[in-house]
Parts: C-alpha cells; structure tokens; sequence
C-alpha cells in the first residue's frame, strides 16, 4: 500500500463523509428518548434500550443492522416472532388473575377498551395507511408493548420504532392521558361507588384459569396463540407452585435477557429515511386517540355495567381495561380516592387491567386473521 | 374515502365482534372453572398431599406381572410405611448430602 | 372487502371447523399430565411443560410447530442436539461424584443398570419397531432425559414426544417400580449390609475425575462425547472452585432457561396423529420393562459383588445404577432402613447413582454408533 | 523484508494516529460533557424530581381537543393534587399488592 | 447384521483408530492450561473453559467442531460477532469511568499504550504472516480478550486459539511482565511523585458520556461501533440508575453464559493441526512483545505528562493503559507504593485503565479498516 | 421374528460389552488418578498458594531481554515483597473500588 491508497482507505471508512442531517436528527430522537426513559421515568426499561438502539442504526457505515450486522443478528428473534412471546411469558409469571377469577364479568370491561385500536385502525386508513399498517398502529391502543411488535413485526414492519415508541410513551403517559377522559364521562356520584370485596381465589381455579384460557381463546382464534400461549404458560408456571426455578427464571433473566435484545433492535429499526416522515407525525397523533377512545370505550362501558347492577361496580375501573398493567389500575385508584378518599379500588381494576392483556392479544389475533398474509 | 371508511367501521364491527365473544366466553369458562373447584377445592388438596394413590397398585401389579413374581403382597399399609420412611430418608439425606442441594431432578 | 368475504376470512381462520377428535384427546392428555406434575409431582419441572407443550401442538391452526412457528424455531435447539447437552453441562455443574471416586468399583453397577436398555431393544423389535426406534425406546431404560432426548432426537424424532413422557413419568415412580423388585431378588440377609464409610476424596481427584472420563470415554466412544463432555465440563466448573460465577449459572440461569425450551417442545412433538397410535402404549409398556430390567440387572451384579467381597456390599446399592438421580439412591435407603433401621446406605447408593448417568451415555454412544446415520 | 517493514511503520504511524485522534476527541468531548453538566447538575435533578412537567399540559390539552371536552380546567394546582394522590396510592397498593411486587412494567 | 458387519461398524466408530500423536499433545495442551486455570489461577473464568474447548476439538471422531457438531453451532456466535459484543455488553455494565471522567487527560494514556499493537503488527509482517494475521496477533496487546477475539474472528479465524490462549495467559502475568519494564523507565522521584485527588462525577456527566463516546467513535470509525457501542450501551444501563435488572443481567448471566459458549467454542478451534505448528511459538513470544511495548509506550506518555505538567502526573499510570482491567491498574499500585509508601495511586490508574479499553476498540477498528475484507 | 431376536440379543451383547469396558476403563482411571493425587495433594496446594512460581523468572528474563535491559536484579526476595505489595494493595483496593466489586475479569 501506497499513502494514497491508505487514505482512501480511511476515508471511505470513516463515517464523517457519510454523515448526513438525517443521522444528525435522529440522534437527536435517540438523546430525547434517553432523556425521556432516565430524567422523566418514562418506561425506562424498554425505552431506554430502544433510544439506545435508535442511536446505534443511526451511525453512518456503522451498518449494525444491515444483514450480517451485530443488531441484525438480534433482530432476528423480533423478525420470526419469537421474543415478543418469550416476554409475554415473563409478564404471565408475574401476573396474578386473581382478581379476574375473582370478578369474571370484568373480563367484558377488558373486551370494550379494545375499541380504541379499532377506531384508530379506522383513522389511519383514512389517513391513507394500508389496512396492514393501520391494524399495527391501532394496536397500540392495547397498551401492550409485546402485542404491538408481535403483530407490527408481523404486518409493517417498517413502522416497528415508531409504534414501539409510541405505545411505550403512552404507557407512560397513562396518569395524564387517562384521568381527564374518566372524569369527564362520569358523574361524582359514579365515581364514589365503594365496590364489594373480592372473593379469594383457590389454587384449583388459578391453575385450571391459564389452560382453559389457552384452549378457548386459540381455538376461536389461532393468532393469537402465540401470545396467549406464553402468557398463559407463564401464569401456569406460577400458579402451580411446583415449578418455582422456571417461574423465577421466565419472570427474571430470561425477560430481561429478552428485553434487551428485543428493544435494541427494534429502536434500531427506525433508521433516518424510515422514521423522519410525516407518518411517524400521524403515529403519534393517533397513538393518543388510540388511548384515549380505549379509555372511553372502558368508562362507558362501566357505566353500563353501573346501571345494570344498580349501581354496585364503579365505572372508572373500566378505564383498567386498556391493560398498561399496573399503571392503569392506578390511576383508577387515584382517580378513585380523589372522589371519595379512602375507597380502595386498586385491586377492582387489576381485574379488567389483566384482562385487557387477554383483549389485546385477542384483538391482534383478529387483525392478523383479516390482515395477515 | 367512503372505501376506507367503510373497512374501518366494519373492521371495527367484527373486531369487537369477536372480541367481545371471546372475552364472553371467557367469562363463562371462567365461572364453570370457579364452580368445578370451589366445593371440592379443600378434598382436592387432601388427596394431593397424599403419597401414592390409584396409579400405584396398577403399576406395583405390572412390575411383578413383567417380572413373574406373585409372593410379594401390595397393601395399603405398605405404602403408608413407605412414605414414613420416605420422609425419614428425606430428612436424613437433607442432612447429609449438603453438596447436593441444588439437585432437583432432570436426570 | 364485503361481509362475505369477511365471513369467509374468518371462517378459515378459527380454528372452530378445525377441531377434531384427535385434537380433543390430545388436550385431555395434556390435562392429565399437567395433573400429574401439579398434584401427583411427578417430575414437575419437565412434565408440566411437556403438559403445555402438548396442548399447544393440538390447537387446531395455531401451527406453532409448524415451519415458522414459535415452537418450531425453539425446537431446533432439541433437533441439532444442542439443548440435551446444555442441561447436562447444568447436571454436571450440580453433581458430586466424590461418591463414585471413593469406591470407583460401583462404576460396575452403573454399567449393569443398563441391561434393561438393551433388554428392551430386544423388545421393542419383536414388537416391530425399526432398529433406530427400538434404541430410543430402550434408552427410556436409562431413567436420564437428556441422553433418552439427544439419542431420540437423532435416531427416532417421531417418538420423542411419548418416550420423554415415559422416561420423565417412569423416574417419577422409581419409589414405586424399584422396591418390589429389590425385595424379590435379595434376601434379607444380604439387604442388612452395613458398608464401611467412604473415604474423603482430595480436590486434585475432583478436578483431573471429568477430564479423565471425557478422555476415555470420548475416545472409546467418540458419539458419547456431546453428553458426557457437557456433564465433564459443568463439573470441572464445580470441582475447580475458581469459576464460581459459571458453575451457578450453568445450575441455575441457563439450564432452566433451556429446559422451559426443551420441555416445551419436546412436548409440542406429540401431535395428535403422531401420540394417539398404539405405538404409543407400546412404548409406555416398553418403557416399564426398561426401568424393572434395569433395576433388576444392578441388583443381581450387586449380589455377585456380595458373594465376591465376602459380604461387603450391600447388593441394593446395584438397583440405583438406573440413575434416577437422586430418586434411585434415595429408594436404596429406604429399603435398606426397612431391612435394617439405622443403616446408612444413601451415600454408598450415590456412586452407582452418577455412575448410571455416564454408563447411560455410553449405551446411547454405542447405539447411535450402530444404528445411526 | 522492506516491504513489511515498511507496511508495518507506515500502519503503526496511521494506527497510532487515528488512535490519538480519536482518543483526543473523546478527551475534548469529555471536557464539554463536564462543562455542561456540572453547574446545572443539582437543577437538573430537581427538575427530574418534579412529577409532570412541559409535555403534561400539552398531552392533556390534545386529549381534551380530541375528545372535545372543554369544560375541564388543566391547572398547576391540579397537577400537584394528582401527584400527591399517586404517592398515596403508591404506597397504598405496596401495602395491598403483595404478590405482584415484581410486576416492573412490560405491558 | 452378522458379526463382521457389527465389528466393522464398531471399529469404524471407535476413536482410538483414529488418535493421533497431535490429538495426544493437544490432550496435554489442554490439561496445562487447566493447570494454569486452576492451580496457577490464570483467568480462570476465560481460560478454564478454553482449556477444555481445546479438549473436546482434540477428541478423535467426536467431529464437536464439524459442521453439525455441538461446539460447531456455538461457535456461530463467534463467528457471527456476535458473542464479543454481548461480553462488552456486561463489561460496560460492570465499568465506572468515573475516574477517566473526572481526569479526561488520562484518554491519551490509553491511546500510547496501543503502540504494542501496532509494534508486534511490524514484528509479525517481518516474521511472515500476512496482514490480516498480522493485526490479529498485534491486537493480543490491546490486552482485551473480547476485542483480541473480535478481531481475530474477522480477519484470522484460523489464528483463533493461540491469540486467545496468548491474550488471557499474559493478561494473567501482567503483574509479572509489566513491574520490571515500569522500573526499568521511571526515576525514583518519578514513581513517588503524589497525584492530587479526583473531583467527584456527576450524574449527569456519567449518563452523557457512554452517549457522546458512542457517536464520536462510531462516526469517526465505524468498524469500531458493535464493540464500543455495546461497551458504552452496559455503561449506560449502569449510570442511568433506571434499569437495574437489565444491569444485573448485563454483568450476570448474559456475560455468563455467554462467557461459557465463547470461551469453549475459542478453544475448540485449536485443533491439532492448527495449533501445532511454529506459528502458535511465533504468536506466543509475539505477544509478550505486545504487552512489554504497550506497557513502555504508556509509561514514556506519562513520563512526558510528567514533564508538561511540572511533576503533577505520575508516570507509572500510563502502564495502565493496556487495560487488562483492573489487573494492571493495581500493578501501578503496588509500584507505586514499592517507591513511596502510603501513596495510593490506584484511582488515578483506574482513568488510563479504562480508556486503554476504548482505545484498543478504536485500534481494532483502524486495524479492520485496513486489512477487512 | 428370529431375526429381529437374534439382533436384539446381538446388540445386548455388544451394547452391555461395550459399556462394560468403558465403565472398566473408568474403575481403573479412577484408581490412578486417586493414586496419582492422594500422596501430593497437600504439597500440592501449598504449591498453589505460593505467588509467582517457575515461569515468573523465565519470563521476567524475557521481557528484559525483549527490552535490551539487563540492570534489573530478578531475585527471589524481590517476588516475596511484591506478593506483600499485592497483598497490601488488594485490601487497600477492596475499601476503595466499592463501584467496581463485580469487575471479575473479562477485559
Ligand atoms: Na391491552
Ligand atoms: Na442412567
Ligand atoms: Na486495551
């Protein structure tokens, strides 16, 4: 090698020459986005590998997800749908249904929340989506991280960061987002309704609830196998107190190990030429219906719910029913208090919060049956 | 437009068509899976908690059929004894084999 | 679209017309299982998600063990012989073979143990079965499921769902099979055998032990080194004392990471029409001659060794060379302390115990040498 | 001979070079990250510490127009009651939720 | 099968044919390196299972490393680049650049002491192998398994073992090869010199830099990005204080487990005919070269801070910049308190320690610029 | 029917020969490696504890040589206060380096 050719070496190496605005902006998407999930706590856990891996596609030649690339590697178990249900598997060790087995008709107050992912899906075709793309940004009404890139990766892959990103922020922003949506479409006296207590729940029950869930769901709907799969061998895990190694693994390094891949490399997906479109902008802006018709649709039809008791459920615990567990159950317990202080609601609403999990992947199961190839 | 509406209501329409059958469903299972344990739930945890059981005789009698021997009596008694010195055994190798702790089983 | 297309759509996607009887059976023996590992214990850690994975294989359409299915990508981890070995690495990183050092002539009893592999090969061909299927068959025999999966996984793939079954199903009940059998071949003269304690065995042993036999029984025996050398490597990691880090992650982390993967889809193998076949009873009578032949084997060369030591060895010791670890030995002491109460028999029973696991892989290394690809 | 050696001076020369280079960067870089950080850094985390902020107000705003409610006042008053209420429940549901105390949030 | 035909198949599958003298020195190459693992206690976390990777390569037959082998679909993540990142990945995590922070200057330190890399590059050309060997065998004297195992993996896969092996056993002499050569170039009243205190680090500071490092080297080098991106995606999980599970997993059973299959799957490519050879006796003396020249070049940079800053910096800090974390940090230590007791130098050694890990990075990535395919 | 049975007794033989070999193989392996590691083991750990060791002035010498260097004394007594140094050194670490206490060694 002459000095010349060693310079021309170098220079088509390094990435200055490639460095482009867009790469600039998107770093710039990737610092608000750390200093989202580290100074304002939003979702840290997944949004702040995703900002990280935002950062990382976005480094000129660097070419980490291009084929052969560290993140493509990775990506993989995204791409052939295999880590968002090995999260779900997590998120079942760790969920108790308890209070769903406790109080099954709440299950239908999970069922109503779906209508924001409906109603979104409407709205982005108008806004000229296809109907695959529009199914995968109304999903982020179910408020289900794993669901949203289970079905996205599915359908549009190409607008997996910015759905990512979305329905984790608005997780995120559930105690702003929800809480002026439930008071206005309820009266005082509504919201002061104190609920009965729940009944306890026999291990019986709780192990037999995760199979026959299975079993119901994926067979109406083998779509959402997958998720309900996972998530129900999760809960069965649990609940049969015979398997406590695997319980704390599937709840502990394996969702976490899984979570890191997952969220680098779905950040990673929003290099510049894909994120920095005015699609990204109408992602944003229906994510926020998205959640907030859920929320509607969950308030509304506690109020049903209300009326037809005679006034012995509290129709702010339908808002749970977006799922966000627990943030939305929490809100509803604020929410709640501030009515009437001392009213403990929390554990009311983790019944349709947990069962806005099952609505969501059910939802996606409808929309990967209709949209799916 | 009217195209795109109309897909969007109607996608709407059997999404939460479906949603809501499934999660109806759900309810319904989920009260028979209440009121197929709830009674029976104390019995059901008795006779868990029970060493041995009906598959015990079965496979005791398939043993000695495989390996011809018919002198050896398989009673109810001689489970219980079993178990006994089961838990002994269990404590006395709790004690002892220290190293082994973490063993459960896979082999 | 219009409503009948819609209809149409999903009409082919539930899985309502799908439903067959076969599938329905199938869920009943998941639930079976699931009631096995839950209530009756058997071997939970394996069978309950060999339970789930069964159920999930007969979802009708679900197609999760179908090419691109979540269970279908987890299971290349079973199918490239991969995960068999990462449980044994765990396996080894969990057992003390100080046992087996101290009074290295039990090794004998493990290779006796395996009698009934090869007894119920013989078996399993009258009963028509190809030589390949007839070695997976025998190997349930060797009461260790990560050699009956890696040699079934190889030789006969079509049976590994019922053979883990019968192997995981049969360990459970060595309390139960064994005593029978070890009362009827030994008189209570020779079950009364006090043995004389073991001598401690030095560090330097411990660690030169797994080198040695992955030595020895890799170059006898070149098709047993994927399995004994994972064993060898995760115990050089306990008895080496320096990689503390590695031996409680091979223990713990990784090995239940891989058996939730295994399980599942070694369980997810048994498809309706693959398990519900008299093949099926077949093997599970096969798999119950194995465990009486084993047993029956070590017991008869622990008596030889009775006669040959002049009465120092207790032959019961033999029936632990199953493996079965720690279950087998464990039956030792039981019967021994009905024969004799006080007698001290588990530690002597635990050198057959780990010898069956090595002897095991070496009876499977001979099979896939004569009947594999 | 001379070749190699000449490639090896000539890559140890740019070796050693861009190391330099790039190393300097980071200590010019590092330098700056500490510059912008350190007079502000015990603002900023008071600013962290504060519940809502900016965005809240605009959120809020976009969901009230969406839904085209009008009559609810988003004030800072308001927003502090909400914050207060929520460490109340916090601690209410640490009290309750026993079992789900590792539900760290993945939904 | 008659007789003939099972002894054929019997002999044919035996390894002991097929042993060769190589496979017997290979045998006792390995039992040395335990012996260095173990008893010597030479990075036994890296070199133990190295040591028994070299094993399993080495057993006649067992085709462990052949395409199907065990070992063979482990080594993917090696092969991939995929395994070295994950580890940087963890190191980052476990890594406070806290001190290099609060004394920037100490950067230049890490970039001198890369001149052992770039010094045994020349000294392998001159020895005949070709470039891309040559940066690989330059790269031992980054003195970072993850980052020598990266490169080599790129652009000398054959070359594999013996940098490996070389890398770790020198990292373990550091306190043996560097103290001499530090003496040899420093003045007593250089090695006594007191260095003032570090100022204390924000948190701000700590979360800004693994961003702004990431950028500035992966723009300037982007071949460099998967190994500082990771290293610098860990150190961010660690400072940002929000995701301390995916921090635990990070420097816990991620690096781990991976550690495991890297370490083993490195060894196994030292097969017989690869590693016996002059080449392996060239690259070991090689890199001892690498070491002697990265240590002496760190202590002239900090014999000219020395001089610059009229006495301030101590010139045996730069020796640090090897990395070989945190080993040759507290070599500096123990020199430094030889001449003036009570001096406590490690902190200030901990600065140029940590950067000689991102200046190795950038070293590797200039070297994969040049000589990458 | 004979057939399957003459190769089923066949592989018996093979098969229960072949793994008695091995395991035999393995009671005599065993006999040596006790026999080889009974006697030293407690020299042997002595052996283990002791810093630095044969190759320490093997390679000691090397470097200097690889460095032109030949005024450095490379004597026992040298080796013994450096393992005090390191001692030292390692407790004074321990306080300080609190951050860093899971830094086993990868790098
Ligand atoms: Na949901
Ligand atoms: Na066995
Ligand atoms: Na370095």
């Amino acid at each position: 090698m002459n000095w010349a050719q060693i310079g021309e070496r170098l220079a088509e190496a390094t990435g200055l020459n490639a460095l482009t605005l867009g790469h600039g902006i998107m770093l710039g998407v990737a610092c608000f986005l750390v200093y989202l999930a580290v100074v304002r706590r939003y979702e840290p856990l997944l949004l702040l590998p995703i900002a990280f891996g935002v950062l990382l596609a976005n480094l000129p030649l660097a070419g980490l997800m291009e084929e052969g690339g560290l993140l493509f590697w990775l990506y993989q178990g995204v791409r052939l749908g295999i880590f968002p249900p090995l999260i779900f598997l997590g998120v079942g060790a760790m969920t108790d249904f308890g209070p769903l087995l406790a109080n099954p008709k709440t299950f239908l107050l999970g069922a109503a929340a779906q209508f924001g992912i409906f109603m979104t899906f409407t709205g982005a075709l108008l806004l000229g989506f296809t109907p695959a793309q529009a199914s995968s940004i109304g999903i982020i009404g179910g408020a289900d991280g794993p669901t949203a890139i289970f079905l996205t990766s599915r359908l549009a892959p190409e607008l997996l960061g910015p759905i990512a990103i979305a329905a984790y922020s608005y997780m995120a922003l559930v105690p702003i987002i929800q809480p002026p949506i439930m008071k206005a479409l309820t009266t005082k006296a509504e919201r002061e309704v104190v609920m009965e207590q729940l009944r306890p729940v026999g291990k019986g029950e709780r192990v037999a609830f995760p199979i026959v869930v299975t079993v119901v769901t994926s067979v109406l709907l083998p779509p959402a196998a997958p998720l309900i799969g996972m998530l129900m061998l999760g809960n069965l895990f649990r609940e049969s107190g015979v398997v406590e190694r695997l319980t704390t693994t599937a709840q502990g390094e394996l969702i976490n190990i899984v979570t890191i891949f997952l969220a680098v490399t779905v950040g990673a997906t929003a290099s510049a030429d894909r994120f920095l479109t005015v699609q990204t902008l109408s992602i944003i802006a229906l994510g926020l219906v998205a959640f907030a018709f859920g929320t509607a649709a969950g308030v509304v039809l506690g109020k049903v719910m209300y009326l037809l008791t005679g006034g012995k459920v509290n129709p702010l615990i339908g808002s749970a029913g977006v799922s966000a567990v627990p943030m939305a159950a929490r809100v509803v317990q604020i929410v709640g208090q501030e009515a009437k202080p001392g009213n403990f609601l929390l554990m009311h609403a983790m019944g349709p919060n947990v069962a806005g999990v099952i609505g969501s992947a059910v939802a996606a199961g409808v929309l990967l049956a209709m949209f799916g190839k | 437009m009217t195209d795109e509406l109309f897909l969007g209501l109607q996608t709407t329409l059997v999404g939460m068509g479906v949603t809501f059958l499934a999660l109806s469903l759900l309810v319904a299972v989920s009260y028979l899976v209440a009121a197929a344990f709830r009674p029976r739930s104390t019995l059901e945890q008795q006779a868990a908690a029970a060493p041995g059981g009906p598959p015990v005789a079965v496979i005791a009698a398939a043993v000695l059929a495989c390996l011809g021997q018919t002198d050896v009596r398989v009673t109810a008694v001689r489970r219980l004894e079993e178990a006994k010195a089961w838990r002994q055994s269990g404590r006395a190798a709790q004690m002892q084999a220290r190293r082994s702790t973490l063993e459960k089983r896979w082999r």
